[in-house]
Formats: structure tokens, C-alpha cells, sequence
């Protein structure tokens, strides 16, 4: 409820800087106009197509990159000499942009999915990783020994000990990732042209067409919204026994 | 000497698979390590560096360094606050969907072309991760600490300095961890707007010059500086973090 | 003046409801020594969160001199149950127990005082600059009576303060309490499990029924207020005092509904 | 048609081609021609993907992701002075020729004190692309009313972020392209400069080039992708309108303006003569490293 | 049989370096219950640790059955003294319980039956589905004791496990502990700092000194094997000894050495 009263706000902001000639409405248009613009776009096939298209690319790449960011994150965090000897090249790894890997990209893929994906794992994969290694450190030491006092299996550790406690940790890791994914996912269609909102948003752009741009922009927006709330009420159900939110059931 | 090993082993090994495997290659856009080394030899000399990696550091400290600020302030006011929460978080979630690229346009309506709009592209970017995780580390603060705290009235400022900031520091360094690399790569990002000099811009540059072996050498550069920044920053953590990992390697008994 | 009324405390989680507290009424005068027995489980540790405006009540009134507890009143202190989790592990020795007093806003001077004075009085004296993850459970524990200690409360508040050390520091942290509580005059509320230890320390002792709890029973201990761990103990009316402590905690434990 | 491996021959026999464009007025002829039947009858089977520049193009062409792709001709310059296998098959646009009613030139504000393209020199101007086919040819035409190119500083931004840089005086001047440029007009900006008509008379500003692996593999489907084109761009030459009205289906560019803009020039021939003045004010403004690209290598 | 011998740990962290443990030698037979006191901070977790293969000595060595332990030997069931952080705040009560069987591969009725059994014996039947977090101290303890007796174990080290119940309930977990000791014929380490416990629960009890710490006394307690809560505690011989071992660690804790 009050969240929607902060998206209030944020409509009636841009409705009211152009309005108030804070700035020039040819580059930002007020809210309505930007309103109108998705009212003529969501009723042709081709931008359901493209959203289509573009959550495609952003949960393939996003399940890829959880699914492998975990499972690394697991097995190097769990085993201290592969964590040290894997440290420096993920450093390495991780700054290198996803854009300037486009060339690459094509190369592969052309405008394919896979480049779209390529690009996608690429940047959320990092970000569940670190999270997943952060998260595995942070184990409780009497937790640890508990487990290993009654023997429990390297399998059994990861899978009670291990994970639940990583568990808060991999959750920011797939929100930052569900996110970049999406930018990615955009950016991908952006630059390469692979068919999307991406793509759209650049047709819109070299076109001049200022409100149909901010409003497919406005589209990925309300699409990274509607995936943290997906993510939250999952969170609220798997993480009831964490402190953060058993803190928050009123007494 | 074990520490050297671990931190070069792996790298060696995959520079030199990337050698061998390159050496024959024919294709344009993946030429052979060997030139792409000599190009960096070429490219990054000492001018080079002082006129294009100087500046593109400078914004990114600028940068980082604000994220970081807005990300912890934020983040704490947030975490703090379910009803902040409530009414915040949506927002957020909103611009952190937004494309950097399709920002950039908007973000220059405001902010002009200046050093000014590529830092703003650098925070807009990497302050989620800090802003995520100090959200997180300040909702998992320990209910007992908080009620000590509470109960010796400690309250306001130093209940944030003392006790809250501290308890969600080692989640936050998480954040700050991937913050950094995320600069970096918001550096490039930036500089491929309305710049006329600095690492990113160069790389695009070459890309666009279809100087292959420069392009594929600034990459490894920006490697080198993410690692670089990245061993400052471990630097930092263990100290920072003293009480937290003494804590868990003195129980591990190591 | 401490007064509990009808105090009633339901925990709620999802499905599950527990009553910890149904309906205590008790109080406290100024400046007395009271201590709290009752079975594992009773409810001890909820009360003394609700008296510490830690905790909201789900029904009664809780009153400290008059009015109403909504928050920690000022000049409280407390030693939590979980010693542990209530030592801040970034901070040194020295830190956790001089950071209520900066927050009193005490003179630098006064407060390193005051902390090697707390420190030294329960045995610590020397591991000002360890963190407490490395010290032994027991130090832990003494490291949270020493905050409580210096931080020199007009209501101190224990909860099992001594379970982790042993016999003999434990009777000296005993004679400290009662030293401390003698010399400035606090009212104090503590909760143990060792009957001996609440019948030598206490004026007044409280028992507790088990769930759904209500007060069992309340004895004035009428021993003298000069007490000392050998002769105290050995005198004919402890032993009294002690043994009906114990029926009744037996009885509380059965279920015998004999509140006083 | 003997289609190669390359260009992936269906089961009707239609050579399945796709080609690199950016979604911009420079490539109408090719849609309308798609549409028009143009490639269809020659065993074509036309797929345009649109890419934002030659960073995705290139490497696409090249690895044979597309058979061909559009390119201005200073990249295609570029690239041939660092031997990218790549090869023009065919014209892409050309400039008018005419003073002031070019499809691209530098604008300036209304109220600017610039006057000329010799007031331009130091002032900031906005190109898309720095060392490209932009800031060679405006500091041509700096150069050719007596100002000193040298002093120019560009700043580099899309296109499409220029008309509110412009307006908020980020920059002095702007080089921009249509839709862009009528963008400017409307807003009350004023034209000093016609860059790519003080250039060259008659410059070719973008071609169709294929990789030089399919080119030697494949000449006949190159030949046929070329007559297509050709006569696409004669038909679009020749029907100014059905170019406007294709606009619409690729790109969203509204109709007020799509009715206004001035449309390039499409000839069949690349002017080779104009292409070496390219590549010789590209030499002059050092975009090419200190090499000197080979013009005939690339052209067809 | 399990061998302790030369046992001496120090910790190194920083500049701070401690030597919990100096010169540890003693040695408890298969299905010896012996209980070890001493005062806080003298290393007795340290030990227990060691023991356990949890932590690397710096010095000596320990032998379970004549083979050198390096990590957690198998049927090892451990209480720990952090009893609330050993438990998995994830899980329910039940699942805590049941996960080390889990790990032994027992089938899903036998682990059943003992969940239930060992829940019912500490007198928590009815919580199985509760978490942790939302018990008291006490019933936290009481969880991570029926988590060691549910899991059937050839040996158990015990750290203090009684410190956070009430006098009834330790009576009767004391109890139960020598049950279980005389039906499994488990060796059990039970570290206490209450010294009637120690001396009515263990056949021995080892006194470790203050630190620098070394094994101060030792002594076999002779009172009958059938024991119980009134009679023993009663008996004149039970007196003697708690009153020897309360002597010794007076003298520990004074820091006279009078080794072994
Ligand atoms: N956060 C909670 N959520 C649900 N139930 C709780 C919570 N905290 C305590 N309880 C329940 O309230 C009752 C009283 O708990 P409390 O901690 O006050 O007992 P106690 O008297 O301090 O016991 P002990 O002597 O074992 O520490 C218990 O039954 C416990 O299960
Ligand atoms: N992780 C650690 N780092 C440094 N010193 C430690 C660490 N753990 C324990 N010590 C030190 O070792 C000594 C023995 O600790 P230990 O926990 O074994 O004592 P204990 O006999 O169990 O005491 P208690 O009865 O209070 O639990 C103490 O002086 C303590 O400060
Ligand atoms: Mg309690
Ligand atoms: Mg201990």
C-alpha cells in the first residue's frame, strides 16, 4: 500500500517538472503524455512480443546465472584452498563489462538468444557469487562445530548448516542479480539489436519518439518492481526463522 | 610464498591455455595473446596512462566513494524503518530496473556532460548492492545486542555507530565488494557518453577503430585494475573486519 | 517503586500461541533485593523484558515510581540471559563495558574508573583488550555483570547473571551484588535458578508457577542483612527458608495451583 | 541459386539473408525494397537486424552472423587500414549537394552568436562518434570558411541526446542527421554548416559492404543482394513518398515529421572521388593512426 | 578408553597469545562417567574441544581407543556450553533433534520414536514444532541435551548442561544422564560448576587448576552406584567429598599448586 504511495509520488514528480517548465517537456514529458504513449503501445501484439522476448532472455539468463553463481559460490566457499587460489581471477573477472564483451557476443551468437544470454550471465553470475561466498563465511562457528561433532557429511553440512545461513545473503545476491540481468537483458537488445524492449527502446530513441521511449523505460521499470515483489514474499515465506523477519511479525 | 602461488597460480594457468589456444587464430576479433600483449605494450604507456586511466580513476573514486555514502545512509534509514521500506523500496526497485545506458540520456538533461553526469552514472549504478545488502545487514542485526543497546540506553547516533553499523559491517562489505567492480564497469559505461577521454572511452575508441589487439589489451586492463582495487580493498576489509573473521577463524581453531 | 499488575504476556507466531505469563501481580520497593525462582520455562525471562520496557505487555500495567513503563526508564541496567549475544563482539572488553557510560555521558577519567574497578571486581582485571569471543563462557558472563556493574543503575536487573562460573566465583560475585545493591541503594530484581543462592541473596524471594504462570508464592527471608557465604548458609533459618523455596518450585513444577 | 553454407539455403530454395542496418532514415530503400519484392525475386529472403552501430555490425558480418551490413564509409575506411576481411557491395546514401537542405548538418541555437561555420572554431560541437565520418567532415567545412578546424573540440553523444544538449547549451553546436535535424529546426535551432556537402560534392556517406569470405565464396548471391539493392535505391530515389511512408514501419518517428524531413540522396554508385577525399580529410585529422587507407581495396 | 596425555593449547590471535591449557594428563575409561570442575576461564571448553577433535592441540596428544583423534570420532555426541548457537535456528525442535539420526541413516520410525523419547525425557513433549528462538534459555538447553541423548552416542561430552534449568529439572536431568550412562554403558565427560553434581553424578571427578592449567586433584567417588536426589545427597561420604572438591577449588582459584 505505502509502496504504491511512493510510485505516486514518482509519477506525480515527472507530471509536475516539465509542467512547471523545470525542464523542457520535449526531453521530459509529464506523466500523462508518457501515460498515453504505453496506452497506444500495450495494445499491439508487437510490444507484448517484445516483452515476452526480453523476459525470455532475462529469466533464462537469471536461472543460468543463479544456478551456476550458487553452486561455484558453494563449492569455492565451502573449500578454503579453492577459495584462495580462485580469489585473484574472479577479482579479474568481475570489472570487465558486459558491454565490452559485445563484440564478442556477436561474434558467438550474432543477435541470437545466446548473445543476449552471454551477456546476461555474464554480469549476474558475479553478483550471486560474491553474495554466495559472503554469506558462506558468515556461518556461525558453533553452528560449524555442532555439525561436524555429529559427523555430518560434506553434503549434509552444505545442505543444513551451510545454505540456510548463506540463504539471506543469496536472497540480495538474486534481487541484485534479477536486476542487472534485466538491464542487461535491455542493454543487450539495445546495443546488439536483438529483438525486445531493448530493441524498441532504441527505435524509439533514434526516432525522437520521447514519450514512447520513456514509456517502454518506464515498462522495464515497473517489470523490476513486480520481480522484487515476487522475490520478497518468497523471502517472507523460506526466511520466517531469520532475524530480520521474525523481527517484523508484530508481537 | 604459498600466498604468492595462490593468488598467480590460477591466472598463469589460464594466460597461458589463453596463449596457446590463440596463437593460430585467424579470427579479426580474437587474435592471438601475443599481440594483444605487445599492443598492450604499445598502448599503455606512461602518457597514455596519465591522460585516459588518471581521469577515469578519479571519477571513479568520486563515484564509488558517494555510492558508497548514499548506499550505507540510505541503506540504513531503510532497514531501519519498515515503513520506509514500504513506501521506498518500490521506487528503487523501479530505477534499478532502468537501464544505465537508457538513463544516461536523462540523467544528462539534468546533470549536463560534464565529469559530473559520468559520476552520477557510476553511483546510479553501484549503489544497489551497497544500498541491498546494508538494507539486509541492518534488518539482521541481533535482536539481543539491539535489546542490550537499548536497555543501557543506548540510543540515536551511537546506537547506529555502535551497534548497527558494526553488526551489518561484514553485509555491507559484501555490497562494497560488488559495488567496486560494478564502478568500474559504470566507468566504462559512462565514458561511452559525451567523453573525450578515459579508459572507457579508449576502449570503445579501439573497438569502434577496430583496433582489436587495443581493445582486447584496455580490457585486460581494466582486469588488472579490478584486481588491484579489489586487494586494496581486502586491505581494508581485514582491518575493518578484525573482530569478525578473528571470531570465526578462533573457533575454527586455526 | 515497582509495581507489576495483571501483567499477562501472549507470544504469537503464526499458529502457535503460547501464554507465557497469565497473570502476575507483584512489586518491588525501592532500593529492595528481590529474587525470582520458577520453573524452566516460566515465563522469568518475559517478565523481566516486560519490566525493561523491552517487551510490550499484552495486558496488565507495569509501573516504575509511579509511572508507566513504555520504554528501558533511565538508569536501568541489565545482564541478559544470553550473556553471549549481549556482548557487541567488535568491541574489546573495555569498550562493551565503557559504552553505557559514555552514553551517560560520564568524564573520560571517571569512566576508565570505573570500568577497571567493575572488571577487577568479578576477576577480569588483564583482559581489558581481548574481544569477548575470546574469552571463555564464563568471563563472558562476567564481562556482562561487569557492564551492569559500572554502570552503577538505580534498577539492575539479572537474568541467571551467575549460571556459567563456578562455585567460588560465584559466591563472590554473590557478596558483590549485595555489596553493590548495600552501597548505592539499588532496587534489584534476580532471577536464578539456585535457591540457596536466591534465599542468601534475596530480602524477598518470588516464585513463579510453571505455565500458565501466575506468582506461586512470596517469602520475606529474614535473615540478617549482614550475611556472609559461611555463616548465612549454615544458619538453621536458611535451611528452612531453602527447603520451602524448593516445595514449592517442586510443587510449581507439578502443577499445584496455590498461588499466594 | 547456388547458395553457399554461409547463407543457409531453405527448403524452398530462397537463400535466407540477413543484413545489419541501424534503424535510422539512411536504410529506407532496403525495407521499402523488402517490401516491394526487390530481393524476394532474387531468391532473397530478407532479414533486417538492427543494431545500434558498427560494434555490433562489423563483428556480425565478419563472423558471418550476417551476410552483409551498413556502414559510413570513414569506418569502412578505418577498417580497411586495420585489414578487417570486409568489402562494399553496394551504395548506401549519399549527401544532396545542396547547401542547407542536406539530410545532416551543424546546428546551433537560435540566439547563438555563431554565425558561420568559421565561428564554430573553438567551440564545443557534438558529434555521434568521435574520429569518424562527423568530425572530419564539419572541420572540412570550418576549414573552407577560414576558420582553424584544429581548435574545434567535439564532444561525443547519441543523436538523439543532441537537441536537448543543444537547447541546454551543453554544447555550442551540434552535428546532427535526420529525424534529428528537423527535431532542431522545430525547437528554432539555425543551420551553419551543410558538412557533408562541403566535403565532397556528391559524398557517398555509407555503403553496404559484405565480409571478403562470403564475397570470394559466394559471388553470386553478393551479385544478386547487390541488384536488389540497386534497384531499391533507385525506386526509393524515385518515390520520395512511399520512403516517408516506410519510415513508419521500422521506426517510430512521428508523421508531422516524418512528412518534413529532407530525404538523402540514394544513388546506385559509390563516388570514389568523394571517398578519396574521405579517406584524405581522414589522413589530415589523423583518425586513421598514420596509415593511409587503400580506397580501392574496399570499394567493390 | 580415552588418554589424555601433555594436552596444551595456546592461543595465538594478534599480540594476544593465551595458554588456556599448559600440562593435561589423565585419562577416563570406556564407560567411565567422569565429571571435571574447575575454575572459569582454566580451559575446561578447551579441553572439551580438544577432546572432541574440534580443535588442534598445540601440544600432547589425545587417543580415543588407542587411536589418535584428529577430528570428531564417530558415535561422539556433544552438549555445548553456547547451547543456544548450537542449535539451527532454521529448523524446527524436532528437526534439530532428528537431523543427527538423519546423519547416522537410522530409519524414519526408529527416529521417531527416539525424537519423541528423548523430547518426553527433558520435558519438552509438545514443542517438537516450535523453533529454537522462541523457547527460553532453559528449554534451548534442554533441546541440544535431547539432541545428544536421541542420538544414542558411545561417548558424551557434556559442557556445562544444566546451567540455564531450575533445580527440579537439573535434578531430574541428572537423573537421566545416568540412566542413559548405565543403559548405553556411554563414556561421559560432563564439565559442571556445581560441585554436588559433579560429585553425585560422576564416578570420578578431575579438578583442573586455575591457569596456568594442569590436572589439581582427582578423585574416585566411592558412594553406591544406585544413587538418588535425597538419599545420596544425604549420604555423609557425598558431604566429605563435595567438601574436598569445593577445598581444592578454593585453592585452585587462590592459584596454590598442588598437582596431582
Ligand atoms: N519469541 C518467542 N516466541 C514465542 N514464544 C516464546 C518466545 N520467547 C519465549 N517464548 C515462550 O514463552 C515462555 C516463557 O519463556 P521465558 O524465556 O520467559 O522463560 P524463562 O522463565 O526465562 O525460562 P528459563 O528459565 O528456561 O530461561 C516459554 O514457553 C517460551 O517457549
Ligand atoms: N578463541 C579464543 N581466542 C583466544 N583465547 C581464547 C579463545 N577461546 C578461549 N580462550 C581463552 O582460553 C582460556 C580458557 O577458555 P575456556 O573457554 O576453555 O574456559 P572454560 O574452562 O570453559 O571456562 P568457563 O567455565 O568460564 O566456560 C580463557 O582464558 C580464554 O580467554
Ligand atoms: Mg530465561
Ligand atoms: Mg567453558
Amino acid at each position: 500500500m505505502k509502496g504504491l504511495a511512493g510510485l505516486a509520488g514518482l509519477l506525480l514528480l515527472v507530471e509536475a517538472l516539465p509542467r512547471l517548465g523545470l525542464v523542457d517537456d520535449a526531453y521530459l514529458p509529464p506523466t500523462s503524455r508518457i501515460a498515453a504513449a504505453l496506452g497506444d503501445e500495450v495494445v499491439t501484439a508487437e510490444f507484448w512480443r517484445a516483452v515476452g522476448d526480453t523476459l525470455t532472455g532475462w529469466a533464462i539468463g537469471l536461472t543460468l546465472a543463479v544456478v551456476a553463481g550458487v553452486v561455484a559460490g558453494v563449492v569455492i566457499g565451502a573449500v578454503p584452498a579453492l577459495r584462495a587460489a580462485t580469489a585473484s581471477t574472479i577479482e579479474f573477472l568481475r570489472p570487465i563489462p558486459s558491454v565490452a564483451l559485445i563484440p564478442l557476443a556477436v561474434l558467438l551468437y550474432g543477435t541470437e538468444l545466446g548473445s543476449t544470454l552471454l551477456l546476461v550471465v555474464y554480469a549476474a553470475f558475479w553478483q550471486v557469487l560474491v553474495q554466495v561466498l559472503y554469506g558462506v563465511a558468515d556461518v556461525d562457528p558453533i553452528a560449524e562445530e555442532t555439525a561436524r561433532s555429529f559427523r555430518f557429511g560434506a553434503w549434509a553440512r552444505v545442505r543444513h548448516v551451510l545454505w540456510p545461513t548463506a540463504l539471506p545473503y543469496v536472497f540480495t545476491g538474486v534481487r541484485l542479480a534479477a536486476s542487472v540481468a534485466l538491464v542487461l537483458a535491455v542493454t543487450a537488445e539495445l546495443v546488439i539489436g536483438a529483438p525486445g524492449l531493448g530493441k524498441m527502446i532504441a527505435v524509439a530513441q533514434t526516432s525522437g519518439a520521447v514519450p514512447d521511449m520513456y514509456a517502454l523505460i518506464a515498462v522495464t521499470g515497473l517489470i523490476g518492481v513486480a520481480i522484487n515483489l515476487a522475490a520478497r514474499t518468497f523471502e517472507r515465506r523460506s526466511l520466517a526463522w531469520h532475524q530480520s523477519v521474525r523481527r517484523e511479525v508484530p508481537a | 610464498m604459498k600466498r604468492v602461488a595462490y593468488v598467480l597460480g590460477l591466472p598463469v594457468v589460464l594466460f597461458a591455455a589463453w596463449y596457446v589456444f590463440s596463437a593460430g587464430s585467424e579470427n579479426f576479433y580474437a587474435p592471438p595473446l601475443r599481440d594483444i600483449l605487445r599492443a598492450f605494450a604499445r598502448t599503455w604507456t606512461l602518457d597514455r596512462l596519465e591522460a585516459d586511466v588518471l581521469p577515469s580513476l578519479l571519477r571513479l573514486a568520486a563515484g564509488y566513494t558517494l555510492a558508497a555514502v548514499i548506499g550505507v545512509a540510505l541503506g540504513l534509514a531503510i532497514g531501519l524503518s519498515p515503513g520506509l521500506r514500504a513506501t521506498a523500496e518500490p521506487v528503487l526497485e523501479f530505477f534499478r530496473a532502468v537501464p544505465p545506458p537508457v538513463l544516461v540520456p536523462v540523467i544528462m538533461l539534468f546533470a549536463g556532460i560534464g565529469d559530473g553526469m559520468k559520476i552520477i552514472v557510476i553511483v546510479s549504478g553501484c549503489v544497489w548492492p551497497v544500498l541491498l545488502n546494508t538494507v539486509e545487514g541492518v534488518r539482521a542485526v541481533d535482536s539481543v545486542q539491539l535489546d542490550t543497546a537499548r536497555a543501557y540506553g543506548v540510543t540515536g547516533v551511537s546506537r547506529i555507530r555502535q551497534v548497527i553499523l558494526p553488526s551489518a559491517s561484514p553485509q555491507i562489505a559484501a555490497g562494497l565488494r560488488q559495488a567496486l567492480s560494478l564502478a568500474i564497469i559504470l566507468m566504462v559505461i559512462s565514458e561511452m557518453f559525451a567523453a573525450g577521454n578515459g579508459l572507457g572511452f579508449t576502449i570503445v575508441q579501439f573497438q569502434r577503430g577496430f583496433a582489436i589487439p587495443e581493445m582486447w589489451s584496455g580490457i585486460i586492463l581494466l582486469g588488472l585494475l579490478g584486481f588491484g582495487l579489489s586487494l586494496l580493498f581486502r586491505l581494508a576489509e581485514t582491518r575493518a573486519l578484525r573482530w569478525y573473521h578473528g571470531l570465526r577463524a578462533a573457533a575454527r581453531g586455526r | 517503586m515497582l509495581e507489576v499488575s495483571g501483567l499477562r504476556k501472549v507470544y504469537k507466531s503464526g499458529r502457535r500461541s503460547v501464554e507465557a505469563l497469565r497473570d502476575l501481580t507483584f512489586s518491588v520497593e525501592r532500593g529492595e533485593l528481590v529474587c525470582l525462582v520458577g520453573p524452566s520455562g516460566c515465563g522469568k525471562t518475559t517478565l523481566l523484558r516486560c519490566i525493561a520496557g523491552l517487551l510490550e505487555p499484552s495486558g496488565g500495567t507495569i509501573r516504575l515510581d509511579g509511572n508507566p513503563v513504555s520504554g528501558p526508564p533511565p538508569g536501568l541496567a541489565m545482564v541478559f540471559q544470553e550473556y553471549g549475544r549481549s556482548l557487541f563482539p567488535w568491541m574489546s572488553v573495555r569498550d562493551n563495558v565503557e559504552l553505557p557510560l559514555k552514553q551517560k555521558k560520564l568524564p573520560r577519567t571517571r569512566r576508565s574508573v570505573l570500568v577497571s574497578e567493575a572488571l577487577d571486581a568479578v576477576g577480569l582485571a588483564g583482559t581489558e583488550s581481548a574481544f569477548p569471543w575470546q574469552l571463555s563462557g564464563g568471563m563472558q558472563q562476567r564481562v556482562a555483570i561487569a557492564r551492569a556493574v559500572a554502570y552503577e543503575p538505580s534498577t539492575l536487573l539479572m537474568d541467571e547473571p551467575f549460571a556459567a562460573v563456578d562455585a567460588q566465583t560465584r559466591a563472590d560475585l554473590e557478596d558483590l551484588v549485595r555489596a553493590l545493591w548495600q552501597r548505592l541503594g539499588v532496587t534489584v530484581l534476580f532471577i536464578t535458578h539456585d535457591i540457596d543462592e536466591a534465599v542468601y541473596l534475596g530480602q524477598r524471594v518470588v516464585m513463579l508457577s510453571s505455565s500458565p504462570t501466575v506468582v506461586q508464592d512470596a517469602i520475606t527471608v529474614d535473615l540478617p542483612a549482614d550475611r556472609d557465604q559461611l555463616h548465612t548458609r549454615a544458619d538453621a533459618r536458611f535451611t528452612e527458608l531453602r527447603t520451602h523455596v524448593y516445595e514449592q518450585i517442586q510443587k510449581a513444577k507439578r502443577g499445584d495451583p496455590t498461588p499466594a | 541459386g547456388s547458395s553457399g553454407e554461409s547463407s543457409g539455403g531453405t527448403e524452398s530454395g530462397a537463400d535466407q539473408v540477413k543484413v545489419g542496418v541501424i534503424p535510422i532514415l539512411d536504410v529506407a530503400p532496403i525495407y521499402l525494397g523488402k517490401e516491394k519484392g526487390f530481393f524476394t525475386s532474387r531468391n532473397i529472403e530478407l532479414t533486417m537486424e538492427a543494431g545500434q552501430g558498427g560494434a555490433a555490425i562489423v563483428p556480425g558480418v565478419v563472423s558471418g552472423q550476417f551476410q552483409f551490413g551498413f556502414s559510413n564509409m570513414t569506418s569502412l575506411l578505418i577498417a580497411q587500414t586495420k585489414n578487417v576481411p570486409i568489402k562494399t557491395v553496394a551504395a548506401g546514401v549519399a549527401s544532396t549537394g545542396e547547401q542547407g537542405k542536406d539530410f545532416g548538418a551543424v546546428m546551433v541555437k537560435a540566439d547563438s552568436p555563431i554565425k558561420t561555420a568559421a565561428d564554430l572554431a573553438g567551440k564545443k560541437i557534438s558529434v555521434n562518434t568521435l574520429k569518424n565520418i562527423g568530425d572530419t567532415t564539419v572541420r572540412e567545412s570550418v576549414r573552407k570558411a577560414g576558420g582553424d578546424p584544429k581548435s574545434v573540440a567535439f564532444v561525443e553523444m547519441p543523436f538523439p541526446n543532441m537537441p536537448a544538449a543543444l537547447q541546454d547549451g551543453q554544447v555550442d553546436a551540434s552535428w546532427v542527421v535526420e529525424p534529428q535535424l528537423s527535431q532542431v529546426k522545430a525547437a528554432g535551432g539555425r543551420l551553419v554548416a551543410s558538412n557533408f556537402v562541403d566535403a565532397a560534392p556528391g559524398l557517398t556517406v555509407a555503403a553496404y559492404f559484405t565480409s571478403a569470405k562470403l564475397a570470394g565464396e559466394d559471388a553470386d548471391l553478393v551479385k544478386r543482394f547487390t541488384e536488389a539493392i540497386n534497384e531499391s535505391l533507385t525506386y526509393a530515389g524515385s518515390h520520395p513518398d512511399e520512403v516517408r511512408a516506410v519510415l513508419g514501419s521500422y521506426t517510430k518517428i512521428d508523421e508531422k515529421t516524418r512528412g518534413e524531413l529532407i530525404l538523402p540522396k540514394w544513388p546506385t554508385e559509390i563516388n570514389q572521388a568523394s571517398v578519396e577525399t574521405l579517406a584524405k580529410l581522414g589522413e589530415q585529422d589523423g583518425i586513421f593512426d598514420g596509415a593511409t587507407p587503400d580506397v580501392s581495396k574496399i570499394l567493390p
